[in-house]
Formats: C-alpha cells, sequence, structure tokens
C-alpha cells in the first residue's frame, strides 16, 4: 500500500522534470532566432514559395505557442514527428529501432563499472598499505577524467588493429544473424538458442561496455572506499563486534549500508552514462541514440534533435524512479 | 594616502600570491596538476614560437609517422600533427576558461539569492536547476550549441549554461546549511545586519567550496568542451582542434595511422588529469588532510 | 570475600596517532567480584571508554594494548586467538553502548539482529527465538517490538534491546558505557532502575562507566575514578562517601549540585591534562590545590588507606 | 512589579517537509511567562519541550505564530529586523555549543570587535581595546594571546567564556543562557555559571536560564517554570518549586536526580515510557500517558493552569479544587 503510493507520487514527479525540459528545449531550438529550416537545409539560396511551402509541411509557420501544445500532444501519442531532413521519415520509428542499442551498452556498462568501481574500492579499503590506498584513489579520479573517444580508439587500436581480438565496430558481425525480438541482442540470441550469435553478439559488446563502464567507475571506485572505511569504523560496527558476531557477516551488514549511497549514485551517474553512451556509440559506429544524435547534429535535422533530446529527459526521470524504489527497499528509514 | 592605498592593494596581492603558492607548494597533488595545467597554458600562449609549423597548411606528404622533421607525423593531408596539437591547445583552453567563469558567476549568484532568501522563489529555481542538473549534460550541450550554430564562443556558452546547476547546487546547499549554523544565529542576536551576515559570515565560507567545484567542474568542462569537437560543434575547419582531429583520425584507424589520433587524445585526456589532480588536492586542503 | 570474576592487571593502552602518541590508559589494575557493581568515574579524555573496550580487546586503530592482562576467569582474554575471543564477546563478557541511536543497525529489524547475534554463539533458531521474546519482556518490552525497525523506537526502548541483547547470555560481566548519557532525566533513571533489577535477578557483575559521580555514588557497589588514564582512588561506595581521599575525587564530589544547601558547587580550576605530553609527577598536580614538590617530580603509587580502599596521592603516604 | 521580558499567550508551530509531505510540530503551546527585573528565571524541560524556542522568542529571534512578545513595555511581536537591531545591544543569548557559536573564519578578536563596531561610533583602536577588557573580564588571561587565535584553538571552557564576552560587549540588561553548560565537563561546569552569576550583578542583568537540570536551576535561579511538550506545567519561586513540588512530572523530575533526591526526602515519582512526538502530542492532559495518578478526566480534558498560591501554578487536574 504504501510502497504503491510511494511510487506513484514519485512516478508523478517525473512530469514536470520533462516538462521544464521539453520547455527549455523548445526554447533553445526553436526560440532562439534562426531559421531551423535554413540552417538545415544549410543554404539561404531558396525560393520564398519553397520556404513558406517547407514551413508548412513541418508545422512551422504555426504560433509557437500552437507548435508547443501540438508537439507535446503528439510526443504523448507517441508521434514525434518527422525529419526536416528525410522526408516522410518517423522519428519515433528512427527512435525505436536504435533505443536497444543503447540500453544494452548501458545496462553492460553500469555492470562493468559497478564490477570494477566496488571492487577496487572494496581492495582500496581493506588494505592496509597508504600507498595502495592513495594509488586506489587516485585510479578513481584519473578513470573519471579519460576523455571517452581517446581511450575507445587506443582499445581498439590494441585489440582490434594489432592483436585482432575483437571486432572494431557495430553489434553484430552480420545483421541477418538475429531476427530482433526484444532489440538486445545478447538477450535475443539466447531467447533464439543460438549460442554462436551470442558470443558474436558479447564480443562487439565487450570493447564498449568496457570503456563506457571504466571511465564511469572512477566515482564508484572512491564512493565505495570512502564508506566502507567510514562504516567499518561506525559504532554500529563495534557494536557487533562486541556482540560476538563473526567478522565476515559484519563485513556483509556493513555493505548494505554502502550500498545506500552507491545507490542514489546510480542514478545521479545515469546522466553521466547517457552523456558518454553518446560517445562511446560515436567512436564504435554502435548504432544507438547516441549515433543517431550525432549523426542529426551533423545534418541539422532539428526535428529529430528535439525528440532525441526528450527521449533522454524521459529516460532518466524512470531510471531516477527506479532508484528512488530501490532506496526505499533497502532503507528502510525512508517513509512511504 | 594614495601611497598607502597603493601599499595596502600592493601588500594584500602578494599575501594572496604567497598564501596561493604556498597552497601549490604544500600539496603534491596540486603541485603536479598545476604543472601539467601550466604546461598546456605556456604551450597556448607561446604556440607561435613552438610550433615548427603552420597548423593548417599543407607543408609535407600526407600521412608521415612520427620522424625528427614531423615529431608526430603529419595528417592526411600533409599538415604537421605536432604543430596543429600545440595550436589545438588554444582552443580548447579558451572555450573552458569562458565557459567557467560564465557559469561559476551566474551560478554562485544565484545559488546565493535563492538559498539566503529561501521560500517560494527558492522553491522554483531549485526545481529548475535540479531538472537541468538531472539531465545528461553532454546532450544539453550539444543541444545548445546546435541551436547557437557551430563556433567556440557558442560552446562557451552552452557549456556554461550547463554547468550553471552545479555551481547553484553547491552554493545554495552551502548558504542553507551556514545560514542554520549557531555562529548565523548569534550574528543575528548580535544585531549584525543581513547583508553583513551574507557577506561577510556566509561568503567567505562559500569561496572555500567554490575552489572544489571549480577546479572539479574544470575536467568535466574540458572533457565536454572535447567532446563538442568530436562531434564538430566548435571550429570549423581547417582550424586545429583535438576533438576534431581525434575524430578525424578515427578514421584511419584500421589503416594503422595511429599518430593522427593518439596525440590529441592524449593531450585532451592529460590536461584534464592535471585539473583533476588540482581538484583532489584542493579537496585534501579544505577537509583538513583527513582524505 | 566473594570470588573474582576479573581482574585487570597493569593494563596500559596507547593511541599512535599522527601528532604524537597518547597514553590513554596507564597501569590500571582492578578486581571486579560476582554480584558487584563497579562505577568507573571520570570526565572526558580520562580513559575510562578506552578502558571499557580494552577489556573486549577492542580498541581501535590506531591504538594498541601495550601491556597488561584481563583475566576472565583465570584465562588472559588480551592472549586469545580472534576466534576465541569472538566467542567470549557477548556472552561471556557483554557491552552496552552509550548511544542507543548508534549502536543499533538501522537497516535491520530487531529481531534479525538479536537472533543474528544468538545464532553467532551456536543457538538454534527456534531456541533463540524464544531467548529473544523471554529477554524482550525481561526488559520491559512488549513483543511486537521484535519486528521493528530502530528508528521506529524511542530512545530508551532501543537502549532496553541493547540491553536484553547484553544479558540474553547470562555473561560474567557487562560493560555500560555510558547507557543513560543520550537519554532523558526521566528515562535515565528508568533505565539505570532496569540495570539494578538485572544485576538482582541475573547476579550480573556490572562495569558502570560513568562521568557522573553522583550516579556512581547512588547505583554502584564500588567506585573507581580516572583522571588523565590513572587510577586516582578506588573505594567502597559507602567508605568513598564517608571517607574521600583524593583532592580529585573531593573536586568532583563538590562540583556536583547539592540542592540541600543552597550553595553554588565548586569548580575545579584549569584544564584536563594534553595526553600527548602529560606533566611530570602526579598527572592532577597542575589542578591541585595540595601540590607539593614531590608531586611535580615523582608519580604517586596506589597505596591502601583503610579497608578496600585505595588512593594514589603523595598526601596520604 | 518591574518586568524584562514577558510572553502573553505565546505559540510557535515550525513546519517541516519530508519528502514534499508537510508536517506542523507545535513547539510551544499557549506559554505565558515574564522575566522580573534582576532575576532568574529559570526553564526546565526535556529535549523536545520547547524550552529554546521559547528562549529565542523572547529576543524575538523567532516571530511567535500566535501571542505577543514584550519586551519591557514595549510590544515587540511585529517589529521588523531592521527596528529590532537597536534592541539587539540590550538583549543577548548564550548557545548551548560554544564551538558552533563563533563563525569559523573569525578570530575571537574579530568576533567581539565586530559588534562594537556596529553598534557603537568607535574608532578600531577603541574598539580592539574593549574588546581586550572583555576577554580579561571573563578570564581569559593574557588576553593578547586569546585575541588572534580561532575557535577551535581554544578548549570548550575557554570558547565558552570568549562566547561569554561576546554576548556581554554589548552590555546587555536581558540575557538568554540556553544550557550554557551542558557540553562542559563537570569540573569546569560551575566556574562557567559563577561567571554569568558575577556578570549578572554586576551589569544588573535579568536572565533567563533554559537547562535540563533541575538542580542546578535550584541553586541559581529566582523562579522555576517547568515545561513539558510544548507546554508550561508549573511555575513558582524555587525554593517551593523545590522543596514542595505540586506537579507529578515536576516530581518525577526531581525523583530522578541521583543520589541527592534522597537528600531532599521528597515523594518518589517515577513516569512510564517516554516524552512523546511534539508533532502529535496525547489529548487531554499530555502527561497522562505516562503519569501515575492519571484519572479518566485527564485522558480527555486538558486541565487549565491552575493559581494555587501566591505566585505558584500548576496545570493539573489534581488540584484543580483546592
Amino acid at each position: 500500500m504504501g510502497l504503491a503510493r510511494y511510487i506513484a507520487i514519485r512516478a508523478l514527479a517525473i512530469i514536470p522534470t520533462v516538462l521544464i525540459l521539453y520547455t527549455l528545449v523548445f526554447i533553445v531550438l526553436r526560440v532562439l532566432p534562426g531559421n531551423p529550416v535554413l540552417a538545415a537545409i544549410g543554404t539561404k539560396n531558396i525560393p520564398e514559395e519553397q520556404l513558406k511551402e517547407l514551413m508548412k509541411e513541418l508545422g512551422l509557420d504555426k504560433p509557437l505557442y500552437q507548435q508547443y501544445f501540438e508537439y507535446l500532444y503528439n510526443f504523448i501519442r507517441g508521434d514525434m514527428g518527422q525529419s526536416m531532413i528525410i522526408r516522410g521519415r518517423s522519428i519515433a520509428g528512427d527512435i525505436a529501432d536504435k533505443l536497444p542499442a543503447t540500453i544494452e551498452l548501458s545496462v553492460w556498462s553500469i555492470i562493468f563499472s559497478l564490477l570494477i568501481g566496488i571492487g577496487l574500492g572494496y581492495l582500496g579499503a581493506r588494505a592496509h598499505s597508504r600507498v595502495v590506498k592513495t594509488a586506489v584513489r587516485l585510479t578513481g579520479s584519473i578513470l573519471f577524467v579519460i576523455f571517452i573517444p581517446a581511450l575507445g580508439l587506443s582499445l581498439q587500436l590494441i585489440f582490434s588493429k594489432y592483436l585482432g581480438l575483437l571486432p572494431i565496430g557495430g553489434r553484430l558481425s552480420s545483421v541477418g544473424l538475429l531476427k530482433p525480438i526484444t532489440g538486445l541482442y545478447t538477450i535475443d540470441a539466447l531467447i533464439e538458442l543460438k549460442p554462436l550469435v551470442f558470443i558474436d553478439a558479447l564480443q562487439h559488446l565487450l570493447l564498449p561496455a568496457f570503456t563506457l563502464g571504466l571511465v564511469i567507475s572512477g566515482p564508484y571506485i572512491r564512493l565505495t572506499m570512502n564508506n566502507i572505511e567510514e562504516v567499518l569504523e561506525s559504532k554500529i560496527i563495534e557494536a557487533y563486534r562486541a556482540r560476538g558476531v563473526r567478522e565476515e557477516k559484519i563485513f556483509r551488514h556493513a555493505f548494505r549500508h554502502v550500498l545506500i549511497p552507491i545507490t542514489t549514485y546510480t542514478g545521479l551517474q545515469f546522466s553521466l552514462l547517457m552523456g558518454g553512451a553518446v560517445l562511446t556509440e560515436t567512436t564504435y559506429n554502435w548504432p544507438g541514440i547516441g549515433t543517431y544524435l550525432v549523426d542529426k547534429v551533423m545534418y541539422r535535422d532539428y526535428t529529430a534533435i528535439q525528440a532525441v533530446v526528450i527521449i533522454f529527459a524521459v529516460i532518466v526521470g524512470l531510471t531516477s524512479l527506479i532508484v528512488d524504489i530501490l532506496y526505499a527497499l533497502i532503507d528502510p528509514r525512508v517513509r512511504y | 594616502m594614495l601611497e598607502l592605498f597603493k601599499s595596502n592593494v600592493a601588500g594584500k596581492a602578494s599575501r594572496a600570491l604567497l598564501n596561493a603558492s604556498r597552497i601549490i607548494l604544500g600539496n603534491k597533488y596540486i603541485l603536479a596538476g598545476f604543472i601539467i595545467v601550466l604546461v598546456f597554458v605556456l604551450m597556448a600562449i607561446l604556440a607561435d614560437f613552438i610550433a615548427p609549423y603552420s597548423p593548417i597548411e599543407i607543408v609535407g606528404p600526407v600521412l608521415q609517422p612520427p620522424s625528427q622533421k614531423y615529431l608526430m607525423g603529419t595528417d592526411n593531408l600533409g599538415r604537421d600533427v605536432f604543430s596543429r596539437t600545440i595550436y589545438g591547445s588554444r582552443v580548447v583552453l579558451l572555450t573552458t576558461a569562458i565557459a567557467i567563469a560564465l557559469s561559476g558567476a551566474i551560478g554562485t549568484l544565484l545559488g546565493l539569492i535563492s538559498g539566503y532568501i529561501g521560500g517560494a522563489l527558492d522553491r522554483v529555481f531549485s526545481f529548475i536547476m535540479d531538472s537541468i542538473y538531472a539531465f545528461p549534460s553532454l546532450i544539453l550541450a550539444i543541444a545548445l550549441s546546435v541551436a547557437l550554430g557551430p563556433s567556440p564562443i557558442n560552446a562557451a556558452i552552452a557549456i556554461a549554461v550547463v554547468y550553471i546547476p552545479t555551481y547553484f547546487r553547491m552554493v545554495r546547499g552551502q548558504v542553507l546549511s551556514i545560514k542554520n549554523e549557531p555562529y548565523i544565529e548569534i550574528a543575528r542576536a548580535l544585531g549584525i545586519p543581513s547583508t553583513r551576515i551574507v557577506t561577510r559570515h556566509i561568503l567567505p565560507h562559500v569561496g572555500r567550496t567554490l575552489m572544489v567545484v571549480f577546479s572539479m567542474n574544470s575536467a568535466d568542462a574540458i572533457l565536454t568542451e572535447a567532446a563538442l569537437s568530436f562531434i564538430g560543434l566548435t571550429v570549423q575547419p581547417p582550424q586545429p582542434d583535438w576533438g576534431f582531429d581525434l575524430y578525424k583520425g578515427r578514421g584511419f584507424i584500421l589503416t594503422g595511422y595511429w599518430w593522427m589520433m593518439v596525440f590529441p587524445g592524449f593531450c585532451i585526456t592529460l590536461l584534464a588529469v592535471g585539473f583533476a589532480l588540482i581538484s583532489e588536492g584542493v579537496s585534501t586542503v579544505i577537509s583538513g588532510g583527513k582524505r | 570475600m566473594r570470588v573474582s570474576v576479573l581482574e585487570v592487571k597493569d593494563l596500559w593502552v596507547k593511541y599512535y596517532t599522527f601528532s604524537g602518541i597518547v597514553s590513554a590508559v596507564s597501569g590500571v589494575s582492578f578486581n571486579l567480584r560476582k554480584g558487584e557493581m563497579l562505577a568507573v568515574v571520570g570526565e572526558s579524555g580520562s580513559g575510562k571508554s578506552t578502558l571499557g573496550l580494552a577489556l573486549l580487546n577492542m580498541v581501535p586503530k590506531p591504538g594498541k594494548i601495550v601491556k597488561g592482562e584481563v583475566l576472565l576467569g583465570g584465562v588472559n582474554v588480551l592472549k586469545l586467538t580472534p576466534e576465541e575471543i569472538r566467542k567470549i564477546r557477548g556472552s561471556r563478557l557483554s557491552m552496552v553502548f552509550q548511544d542507543p541511536f548508534t549502536t543499533l543497525d538501522p537497516l535491520r529489524k530487531i529481531v534479525d539482529q538479536f537472533e543474528e547475534f544468538l545464532l553467532e554463539h551456536g543457538f538454534d533458531k527456534s531456541k533463540s527465538r524464544s531467548i529473544v521474546k523471554e529477554y524482550l519482556e525481561a526488559v520491559g518490552l512488549p513483543e511486537r517490538i521484535m519486528y521493528s525497525y530502530p528508528h521506529q523506537l524511542s530512545g530508551g526502548q532501543k537502549q532496553r534491546v541493547s540491553i536484553a541483547m547484553a544479558i540474553a547470555l547470562n555473561p560474567e560481566v557487562i560493560i555500560a558505557d555510558e547507557p543513560t548519557t543520550a537519554l532523558d532525566v526521566v528515562v535515565q533513571k528508568q533505565i539505570m532502575d532496569l540495570i539494578d533489577y538485572i544485576k538482582g535477578k541475573y547476579g550480573s557483575s556490572i562495569i558502570l562507566i560513568t562521568h557522573d559521580l553522583a550516579l556512581a555514588l547512588e547505583r554502584a557497589d564500588t567506585v573507581m575514578v580516572m583522571y588523565g588514564g590513572y587510577i586516582m582512588e578506588y573505594a567502597d561506595k559507602k567508605e568513598l562517601l564517608n571517607n574521600m581521599k583524593h583532592p580529585y575525587t573531593k573536586a568532583l564530589f563538590e562540583a556536583l549540585p547539592r540542592i540541600t544547601t543552597r550553595i553554588l558547587p565548586k569548580s575545579l580550576p584549569g584544564y584536563p591534562p594534553d595526553l600527548r605530553s602529560p606533566p611530570q609527577g602526579c598527572i592532577f598536580h597542575p589542578r591541585c590545590e595540595y601540590a607539593t614538590e614531590e608531586c611535580r617530580l615523582k608519580r604517586p603509587v596506589m597505596i591502601e588507606v583503610g579497608k578496600g580502599h585505595f588512593v594514589a596521592c603523595h598526601l596520604y603516604r | 512589579m518591574d518586568v524584562v521580558s514577558k510572553l502573553v499567550d505565546v505559540t510557535m508551530d515550525f513546519e517541516t517537509r519530508i519528502f514534499g509531505r508537510k508536517r506542523r510540530v507545535r513547539a510551544v503551546d499557549r506559554v505565558s511567562l515574564e522575566v522580573r527585573r534582576g532575576e532568574i528565571y529559570g526553564l526546565v524541560g526535556e529535549s523536545g519541550s520547547g524550552k529554546s524556542t521559547i528562549g529565542r522568542i523572547s529576543i524575538r529571534l523567532y516571530k511567535p505564530t500566535k501571542g505577543r512578545v514584550f519586551y519591557g513595555k514595549l510590544d515587540i511581536t511585529e517589529l521588523p529586523e531592521s527596528k529590532l537591531r537597536y534592541l539587539r545591544r540590550e538583549m543577548q543569548l548564550i548557545p548551548q555549543d560554544p564551538y558552533g557559536a563563533i563563525n569559523p573564519i573569525q578570530t575571537i578578536g574579530e568576533a567581539l570587535v565586530e559588534p562594537l563596531l556596529i553598534h557603537y561610533k568607535l574608532s578600531k583602536d577603541e574598539a580592539v581595546e574593549q574588546a581586550h577588557r572583555a576577554l580579561e573580564e571573563v578570564g581569559l588571561h593574557p588576553s593578547t594571546e586569546f585575541f588572534t587565535r580561532r575557535p577551535r584553538e581554544l578548549s570548550g571552557g575557554q570558547l565558552q567564556r570568549a562566547v561569554i564576552a561576546r554576548a556581554m560587549i554589548l552590555k546587555p540588561k536581558y540575557i538568554v543562557a540556553d544550557e550554557p553548560t551542558s557540553n562542559l565537563d563537570a569540573s569546569i561546569r560551575t566556574s562557567i555559571i559563577k561567571l554569568l552569576l558575577d556578570l549578572r550583578e554586576k551589569y544588573e542583568q535579568s536572565l533567563l536560564f533554559i537547562t535540563h537540570d533541575i538542580a542546578l536551576l535550584s541553586l541559581i535561579a529566582n523562579r522555576i517554570g517547568v515545561l513539558y511538550l510544548a507546554q508550561l506545567f508549573e511555575e513558582g519561586p524555587t525554593e517551593k518549586i523545590v522543596k514542595n513540588p505540586l506537579h507529578p512530572y515536576t516530581k518525577a523530575l526531581l525523583s530522578a536526580i541521583p543520589l541527592l533526591s534522597d537528600e531532599l526526602g521528597l515523594e518518589k515519582v517515577y513516569l512510564k515510557g517516554e516524552i512523546g512526538d511534539p508533532s502529535n502530542p496525547p489529548r487531554g492532559c499530555r502527561l497522562h500517558p505516562r503519569c501515575p495518578y492519571a484519572m479518566d478526566k485527564c485522558k480527555t480534558e486538558e486541565p487549565p493552569l491552575i493559581m494555587v498560591n501566591e505566585g505558584r501554578s500548576v496545570k493539573c487536574w489534581l488540584y484543580y479544587n483546592s
């Protein structure tokens, strides 16, 4: 009962956030001076009538407030308009195609970053030597400021070009290998019982997910390390010890306390992850919405850019909802 | 009188300088980071003297590997990668500096106002800022850059907008927590006017936190700038620019012309690491060396 | 004479901090008899809390027990293997901490924490459950509290839970470190009454660590006064009330508000010693009004001034 | 009688937001009290009883939700901060925690000089000299040694002296001392209280002394008010409150003092349970779930504050008929 109410309240709270971002994007892309059509076509030598016709076709001749609400209404119905560049191309369809790729990459990246981050952080917290502690801490700060394309390209150079171990980009060696069901190829391969395809998909995933995961793991390392140290010194642990509870068990309890800040951080982290995904996808030619966005940026396809940005807002909102729920499940002090 | 004023100002300035140098020399992270950043800054200022060739002219055969003549080789058009890398530092540093100054100033001001006044104004400000903050900064920066049109100054504005909430939240949070400190209550009880409370009792604390945020944010802003370049949203070719050069180098990986991408990529990361080290040191100093 | 359950012999604890070595406990020795309540009284920095932790061999880093023995039934606790000492903690030597707000795990239900503790000491599941019920009842808590999380309980209730866990395995010694300091006045009394009741019912020996001399004089059988890591005075409660010897004990006593006299209590001039560089001679001499040249140079040894009444002061030699 | 500070039927609500849900806590509920010129009024209560809030209302650091606040004969309830500032030199607050009371970025000297320069037209040198004198006056000797130090470089006792010096530097007439010694060790507690009492006598101040320690109040206060869950339960001259407490809660408070409660030879009263949640107080008399004397009436009807005899009142049905 309580939890359902809590989830409902949290879910409702996403709406204004997305609205604010939509408004912001709308203002940025529509209200700021400059004619988007001209920018998209990239030339000013176009007959006045043809321009007007184009504007009309894209709905840009209507008053701004009308555009604002119409777009919103259509968006809610799942219609994100049409591409300005490729006439008649539905943006919603494009995004539906690309989104699973991004989700698959993100999920694996988070798994990587948690493994690396918590693993190293744990090592740093348990280490007795100050040198090791400092090294771990520093690794955390430095990993986080590595430029993703630089790391990605270096890994490609080593693992694909020189060692020839892993494919250089894309999601599969051949598109015909799978009939996408969920669009998450590793899962689709399992559903369709194609172990070789699964391995192929995994090989393609490995470098991009590792690249993104490694960079994102930086803050986790420090977070885990600081919190384990802090919790282990706390009175709660002292009391457990005084009661004769085994160290292994104490450590397990301590870990639950560390999980709280990690969960909270994962929520904040997600927006970084999304930004990183854009760069990772571009570096590895990963056909997700990040690559899609960069493509559209190159062509100044405003309607598509607007749709992608709002989709990102919705994704971030949904993740923060999931994190809130997880948080409430871990920490009984959260009242719902 | 004027003499006195001058000596006072000079004294204050020299004391500030002395303080700064003591902080820089006193912490090895800050020192290391400072040296890295300094090298790049000098590189940008003295590019005309260091670079052996023009960054935009074709100076030799295409795709030459690094040699004595071309320290970092030549690119696919026959331009000197070393010279381009040196000149490339200008765009990054200038754009980031403008962006940080803008977002720092606006974010701090809004945070102070919102935190101290409180009430409905604070709630509205915070909500907008939190919404922007939660949003992927790079994607928002891309949208803004696209709207404003690709140029370094527009990229700076885009990055600035994206990071305003970072400063806003930090400053506001600090103001709120200090507002509840007993010493602020006592200051009120002593009849100290609220303008003085804000400027003399709250602002100095905010200043210390700002230092941490500034250094953390610098590394972030550099990476965002590089990302915008990477996507082609800052300079126009043939201007040298690390991010965009890296993007171009991407196409030559399978053919093994690694030098086109390795050097600009390395520079971006190293510069960001420099700021990260400074931030590491500053937070150690501020937390009293506990971490 | 009743039998000793706990003997502490010449215990020394030091903290190796960055700013110097702090001698927190210096040469403390005492005996605790069966069914006795010993109050360890001292101000902040007197080493009383460190002493409590040292008895369980739980001094936190960078602290170290550098010398001494803690004999529980003749066995030196400090010489045991980690697994052996673990089995003793909570079952033969248990502890009640100062702040119930920070010592119960906020993420786990009371019953889970309580049961885990019993399972760790070799009980099976069903036996554990009945012990939990029995002892929660013994400390005056309703059974339903088992299924609560700590944040749903009041401070007094939490402290009752801690006490229930501390007595559940009928330990020989219970160490209670400022068990009432974090609570309101009226609740303090409730908790002290509970501890008294437990002492009577289970015959436990209790070490009550407190900063409050009045509380010690009201509740304990024996009182040990500490200052700067050293024992200043040790005596039976009645003996101490009638025949206070050490200037520091007297000062503490005179600092208590006495309602009946309506005279403002006296205060002790000066400040506690810096334990990184403690004063030469008697550690109390810089604040002592009777200090002589001898006090400045020589550290006093414990001498017996009456039956079971010990004092470390040059005045009584 | 000459009154320095007077609260008339004061109520104070605080609103807190937890996950966007509003929660209202009534920290002070219809409390009236007055501090007379030259007296020490002791306000005693447990944590959550509202005693600190009352202290802050009386010097208008808080504005009450309902009721009036007077300073002398002046109604200061609605006074804007700009006008209050001139009154601030007459009334001061000494807080519980000396460590938070001086801005860590200031030196002790700066903290003392600042209010002087704001309230009086003094030269910097004059202000510095006065600050030194104030430090000496509170026993921080030699003052030069403390003047340039920062709060963290002082011990708790020293710092509380500096805080007192700062509160006294404007020569106020009315002091609110909010548990000024509860964070200090017993052996130095008295010296701080003595200092407060000496200064009070010297400057003819009136004092509102807030504490949870009724034993201490019995030694220094002229009158005592006992608070429980935001309400005033009993009030009267110290002698009478201590020797002959009327309210069961006051009796319980006195019974809880270790050792010394025996000396008074009072009837012992034990309370069950704990002080409740201030946002959701019990109906009727707020003590009734814990009170051994609770009658049916106590559970449903809130007792009025009953005037028992000269200057004594108690909020308890037990004394309704007498």
